[in-house]
């Protein structure tokens, strides 16, 4: 019996040590800038307060039930009753009240960090980039370069970048786990997050707020380049991208699943969807589902676009991988 | 309490559980008409270009239809009086005057909705107007509803006299009256005397 | 509307529910007619207010229902379990989660938690009936349109698609055109005020009608948690009652409340929703911490350890529950101030649900444990729900949720807490009460299948959920790609939930079994209870007591057994008063879901004509002056020397 | 036990209608008849609501009649603590953050 039990402590300790070796595989474990490596070391300092809940209760559950199972040979035997016991109740009523205080301070400690610039970055200048989300692809605006991607968005490396977000329809939310965490992005609002990639490299981007039929396909990438190669970058869109047209914007806001696209100019210039108007651009049509039945030609021309354009966004997230992370 | 000095309409044990169902009931409704308040708060200043109260309020009408209301809470007041006091007659005479004060505020109220049909202001204009029309639709559809259904125990009163059951079933229509005009107090005060410009 | 955009078609597997739906319905119909059953049909259940009975029919649609949702589960798990499998399109794994979403929670997990409140909620404080037994019959009949109104909408018109959630702007007309969120809106609501009722009856019920001398601190616990939950029915379902009635307007009626045009907030929309769903989800499981209470102590052979401590759990956990909505949208862009508080009021909900977990540990401690069937349900709770328990800890820590909010961990937390605290509170309730219910046991060995297939099934379908979450997977993603690494934990997943299905099937094979044969020779105690439904017959006489038990102390019955003070003298027998059966509640039921449905298809005159119905329902209910009937002495002494013996 | 509860002239009634008149009328008072500050505004005429609310609660709908009396009051008061928290709740969550921004 006490060697059974000695056995699942021993067990139990092993396995912390473990589980969170085999957690570093796993993305959230695996910060790549300051903001999200406050957010992982907050969530570890909390796993280690929840295993040892854990096994305090699995322990005492697992002796308890061996301990005063039913047997055979218990007779007419009548357990007593018991009223409680104050002491046991004000211990297991304090010390949950000290953990959630120990659990509290780091939190909001973090929750106030993370929306400002992160430490060791106050004094440089971040750069501002406009995330527009829509159906069901991510616009990523950058005001100061006078440039626009789509499904995928350069940083400098080592240096802070403010996202301002909005949405031009449904919600969505940008989270880029590696590097910041998440926040929810809203037509005529808009949010903000920080953001630092330590090095260069290629960070998994995705939408995790539900917005319809094209929503499991809403990634993009975030590539961190060295100052010199972004800066290199920003004067190749220049030179050789197109200039995004109003026609064009237009077209981009339909409900699509398309690749990687980059353009002259920003739709800053004649909307902000944080601030309204939106409205112009929606298309209830195409949101129109017809099960069975025949699909009304309008239709029919967003599913082609769509069949072609997954391909084109497949070929695109190949290096967007996600894979990347996973297997080093 | 003693049996004699009990109201009638206590008197039963189901008595009792309906009127404090009823008072579990009105819990709701508060609830109920805070969400409304809440989220006409949260939507007030969303005009869309399109009027707001301060354009549209008429004091006025408004103080009428208070007026209308709280007289109306009074003399059904007066009607459980006198339906405690077993005076069916006297009763059922101020049970009508409440309805029509009743009915008298819902008049003013569908001209008033009119009236700001009038000046470009439908349920459908914008967030702001869509929160008002249905705070005060919620309202203005439970005061119809509160009509409607004492004018149905008047029946059953008129028929069967003040009995344990009719008595209880009126007093608690009467504190579904009262309660209407509380709101209508919220009301009057958050969303016409706050909208307008002082 | 053509027809074929009337009834959803094309699909396979739609195509194929359809037709069985139509040899189920009709089959059914031709059984009922052959075997002349229509008339005892409604006489006996449909137009029943007796709370026995709408309990049984609220657990056998819980049950139904169960496994609607299952279907709809498992037909998920399909589709996820390898990378870029075709087997269900976007629309129509959005359809299934969403309606998967909806049924267990609003249409599994409630009724059968109300049906079990139902049955046993007045036997257990010594009552007839509950205080308004018509309100209840309407109750049920609301619930049970609402439920059958958005189960159609997969062959009619299209299902919901936004989520049970169903967060504005998506869930508005712009981007959700068709009638599947029409549904949503129409039935929940429909639903939602019958729930509204129970809520105020169960009050009323619990405040009136215990039995003498039973006070508040001599209630069963089971009662308790019910009572607390009634309150917080009452206090959360009027606003989800205004934020469906919000979103009916602006769907039907072009309003701008949630909309991203004129004004409108979607935002409102998701406050609206939280404040109520959050109290939703304690709603499920308060009523569950119940019944583990009853079942810990009885089958440990003790009482219940510091049941004052458990009762103050309760209301602190229904009071903090109010508080917390916001930690569903930490990653709103709130001020860091609105994250911190909320982090705390959701934290804090943990120490008192820690002192309920200890105290049933020591409910156990020095006592006898019997591997019942109902025990080994509420022994399997505690680790799977601990875990869940601290998972949910995890996510309340705003600044921490930014990397776990909408991921698979989200999905593996809410399903570790929903189904240990709920399910398996509804498993352990239903093989504890089924004797007070239909007079005979169900098969502990069949049991035995069922609990260990559904509980390992259980952690190995939501265990890796945890993992693929922090690997970076969003919930409600129908399609990965191969280079995610996902895979493997998918595919076990999904191999854990056929072991779950094959415990479900062992349930139902379960029933099948006992009802054909189980011993019918089971007593009216057959688990040495401790509270007063076990102080009458089995099944449960239809006037519950001959006589109305008084009570002095906590577990009087416990105590009253010991002393052999449980018989009752025949001249304490007097004519017990019994309220009639009622045509109104279905009548009632039945209107609301024909208006409901052509309100879903925006026919609006149709709806106004037929709304007719439910004012003659209701004028017809005012001036209905039935005062019910009364049983007889003769009768009653008769009914319990049966299971008695001859009366003193 | 309550006054109503006889033959005499229903005098809170009266009282009680009287006063809800003149707070209403102080109310309009306070709004057009003043200089306060907006706000200020505000919670005068928020707390001549709350006074008429409990003017009804008590002196016509007798809150705290009949056997279960303080459970009225609690419910009462459980009741305004929703309202609040519903109220308050939801305007501080919807526009404090940087998300609230019209
Ligand atoms: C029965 C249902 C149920 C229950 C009981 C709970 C219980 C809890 N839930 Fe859960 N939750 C859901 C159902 C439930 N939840 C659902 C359905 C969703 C998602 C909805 C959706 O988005 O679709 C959700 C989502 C959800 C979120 C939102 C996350 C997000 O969207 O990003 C959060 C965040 O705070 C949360 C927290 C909690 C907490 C802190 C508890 C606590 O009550 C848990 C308390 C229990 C314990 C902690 C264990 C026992 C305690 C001890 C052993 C004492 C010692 C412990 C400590 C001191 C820590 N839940
Ligand atoms: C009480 C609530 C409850 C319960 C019990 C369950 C039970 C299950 N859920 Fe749950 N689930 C939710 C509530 C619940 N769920 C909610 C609220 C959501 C969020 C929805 C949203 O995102 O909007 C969700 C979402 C959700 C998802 C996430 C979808 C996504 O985000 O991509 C998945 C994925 O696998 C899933 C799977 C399952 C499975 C496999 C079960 C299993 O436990 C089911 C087991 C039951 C059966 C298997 C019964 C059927 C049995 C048979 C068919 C066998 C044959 C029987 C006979 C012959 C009689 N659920
Ligand atoms: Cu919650």
């Amino acid at each position: 019996m006490k060697a059974l039990k000695r056995g699942m402590l021993l067990l139990t300790m092993l396995a912390i040590p473990l589980f969170l070796a085999g957690c570093d595989r796993l993305i959230v474990f695996d910060p790549k800038g300051p903001i999200a490596r406050s957010l992982t070391d907050l969530i570890v300092y909390s796993i280690i307060f929840m295993l040892v809940i854990v096994v305090v209760i699995f322990v005492l559950f697992g002796y308890i039930v061996w301990k005063y199972r039913a047997r055979k040979d218990d007779g007419d035997f009548e357990p007593k009753e018991e009223k409680g016991n104050h002491t046991l109740e004000i211990i297991w009523f304090a010390i949950p009240i000290v953990i959630v205080i120990a659990l509290m301070i780091p939190t909001t400690k973090t929750i106030y960090e993370v929306e400002d610039v992160p430490q060791g970055y106050e004094e440089e200048e971040p750069l501002v980039i406009h995330v527009t989300s829509a159906d069901w692809k991510w616009i990523f605006s950058y005001p100061d370069q006078d440039i626009e991607t789509v499904n995928y968005v350069n940083i400098p490396a080592d240096h802070p970048v403010q996202f301002k977000m909005t949405s031009a329809g449904t919600m969505q939310s940008f989270w880029v786990p590696e590097l910041a965490g998440q926040k929810y992005t809203m037509a005529n609002m808009q949010t903000k997050l920080y953001m630092v990639a330590d090095n260069p490299g290629s960070y998994y981007g995705r939408n995790t707020n539900f917005n319809g039929r094209g929503y499991a396909h809403m990634d993009f990438e975030v590539q961190a380049l060295e100052r010199d190669d972004f800066n290199e970058w920003v004067q190749e869109v220049k030179d050789t991208a197109n200039q995004l047209t109003e026609d064009e914007y237009a077209e981009l806001l339909k409900p699509t699943i398309i690749g990687r696209k980059t353009y002259n100019q920003t739709h800053l210039q004649w909307i902000d969807h944080a601030h309204g108007g939106s409205e112009k651009y929606l298309n209830p049509e195409l949101y129109e589902i017809h099960h069975g039945g025949e699909e009304p030609a309008a239709d029919e021309q967003t599913e082609n676009t769509e069949q072609e354009q997954v391909e084109t966004e497949e070929n695109a997230s190949e290096s967007s991988s996600h894979e990347g992370h996973s297997h080093h | 309490m003693t049996q004699a000095n009990t109201p009638l309409e206590y008197r039963s044990h189901q008595s009792q559980m309906n009127i404090l169902g009823f008072w579990i009931f009105l819990g709701a409704e508060i609830v109920l008409f805070s969400t409304l308040f809440a989220s006409y708060f949260v939507l007030e200043h969303n005009t869309a270009g399109g009027p707001a109260g301060q354009d549209i309020f008429i004091l006025k009408d408004v103080l009428i239809e208070t007026f209308l209301l709280l007289t109306s809470s009074f003399t059904a007041g007066l009607a459980i009086h006198f339906m405690r006091n077993n005076a069916k007659n006297d009763m059922i005479v101020w049970t009508i005057v409440t309805l029509l004060l009743g009915a008298g505020f819902l008049y003013m109220e569908i001209n008033e909705f009119i009236h700001y049909v009038h000046e470009g202001a439908t349920i459908q204009t914008s967030g702001f107007t869509a929160a008002f029309f249905t705070l005060l639709g919620t309202h203005g559809a439970h005061v119809t509803f509160g009509i409607i259904w004492i004018s149905l125990l008047l029946f059953q009163i008129a028929k069967r006299g003040i009995t344990e059951k009719t008595s209880s079933k009126f007093f608690i229509a009467s504190l579904y009256w009262h309660f209407l005009d509380v709101v209508w107090i919220f009301i009057f005060t958050f969303v016409y005397l706050k909208g307008m410009v002082g | 509307m053509s027809l074929d955009e009337f009834f959803v078609t094309g699909d396979p597997l739609i195509l194929g529910s359809q037709i069985a739906i139509g040899l189920t319905m009709v089959g059914l119909v031709a059984l009922i007619t052959y075997l002349k059953r229509w008339k005892w049909l409604w006489r006996e259940w449909f137009t029943t207010v007796d709370h026995k009975k709408i309990g049984i029919m609220y657990i056998l649609a819980g049950v139904l229902m169960f496994f609607r949702g299952g279907v709809d589960g498992l037909l998920m798990k399909a589709q996820t379990s390898r990378p870029e499998l075709g087997f269900l399109d976007a629309q129509h794994y959005d359809e299934i989660f969403t309606t998967h979403g909806v049924i267990m929670i609003l249409f599994m997990a409630m009724p059968l938690l109300i049906g079990i409140m139902n049955v046993v909620v007045p036997l257990q404080i010594g009552a007839r009936d509950v205080a308004f037994p018509k309100l209840n019959a309407l109750s049920f009949w609301l619930f049970f349109v609402g439920a059958m109104l958005f189960n159609i909408s997969f062959v009619i018109g299209g299902s919901p698609d936004a989520g049970w959630t169903s967060y504005f702007p998506l869930a508005g007309k712009e981007f959700t055109p068709g009638v599947g969120n029409n549904y949503y809106a129409i039935a929940l609501q429909i639903a939602g005020i019958g729930t509204l009722a129970t809520g105020i009856n169960f009050v009323v019920t619990i405040i009136k009608m215990r039995a003498p001398g039973m006070s508040w601190m001599k209630m069963p616990i089971f009662t308790w948690t019910s009572f607390v939950t009634s309150i917080l029915i009452v206090a959360a379902f009027p606003i989800f009652t205004v934020a469906l009635a919000f979103m009916s307007l602006d769907r039907l009626f072009g309003t701008h409340f949630f909309t991203v045009a004129a004004g409108g907030d979607p935002m409102l929309w998701l406050n609206l929703f939280w404040l109520w769903g959050h109290p939703e989800v304690y709603i499920v499981v308060l009523p569950a911490f119940g019944m583990f209470s009853e079942v810990i102590a009885t089958f440990s052979r003790k009482n219940l350890f510091g049941y004052k401590s458990m009762v103050y759990a309760v209301a602190g956990i229904a009071f903090l529950s109010m508080l917390v909505w916001v930690h569903h949208f930490y990653t709103m862009g709130n001020s860091a101030a609105v994250n911190s508080i909320f982090s705390l009021t959701t934290i804090m909900i943990a120490i008192p649900t820690g002192v309920k977990i200890f105290n049933w540990l020591f409910t156990m401690r020095k006592g006898r444990i019997e591997f019942s069937n109902a025990m080994l349900w509420s022994l399997a709770f505690i680790p799977c729900f601990t875990i869940g328990g601290v998972t949910g800890v995890m996510l309340a820590m705003a600044a921490a949720d930014y990397q776990y909010h909408n991921t698979m961990f989200l999905v593996a937390h809410f399903h570790y807490v929903l189904i240990p605290g709920v399910v398996f509170a509804v498993f352990a309730g239903l093989y504890y009460w089924w004797p007070k219910m239909f007079g005979f046991k169900l098969n502990e060995k069949i049991g035995k299948w069922h609990f260990w297939l559904f509980v390992i099934g259980f952690n190995m379908t939501f265990m890796p959920m945890f993992f693929v979450g922090l690997d970076g997977m969003s919930r409600r993603m129908y399609t990965y790609s191969e280079s995610t690494g996902w895979a493997p934990w998918l595919g076990f997943s999904a191999v854990g939930s056929v072991v779950m299905a094959a415990g479900f099937a062992a349930l139902c094979y379960n029933i099948y079994w006992s009802f054909r044969y189980a011993s019918r020779d089971v007593g009216s105690d057959p688990w040495n209870g401790r509270t007063l439904e076990w102080a009458t017959a089995s099944p449960a006489p239809h006037y519950n007591f001959a006589v109305v038990p008084e009570v002095d102390r906590i577990d009087d019955f416990w105590y009253k057994k010991k002393e052999g003070k449980t018989g009752i003298k025949k001249s304490d027998l007097k004519p017990v008063h019994m309220p009639s059966n009622s045509w109104t509640p279905i009548f009632l039921g039945v209107a609301f879901g024909i208006v409901g449905f052509f309100l879903v298809f925006e026919w609006f005159t149709l709806a106004v004509i037929s709304s007719i119905l439910i004012v003659i329902g209701l004028v017809a209910n005012s001036f209905d002056y039935d005062d019910g009937y009364h049983i007889p002495v003769d009768e009653l002494e008769e009914e319990e020397r049966e299971w008695r013996g001859e009366l003193k | 036990m309550s006054s109503t509860h006889s033959s005499r002239f229903p005098w809170n009634h009266l009282i009680g209608f009287i006063l809800s008149i003149a707070l209403t009328l102080l109310a309009v008072f306070v709004k057009f008849y003043t200089s306060f500050s907006d706000s200020i505004v505000v919670w005068i005429i928020g707390t001549l609501a709350i006074f008429q609310a409990l003017i009804q609660l008590f002196m016509f709908m007798h809150v705290t009649e009949g056997k279960e009396g303080w459970i009225n009051v609690v419910n009462m008061i459980y009741s305004v603590f929703l309202a609040l928290v519903i109220v308050f709740g939801s305007i501080w969550v919807l526009t404090s953050g940087h998300a609230a921004m019209h």
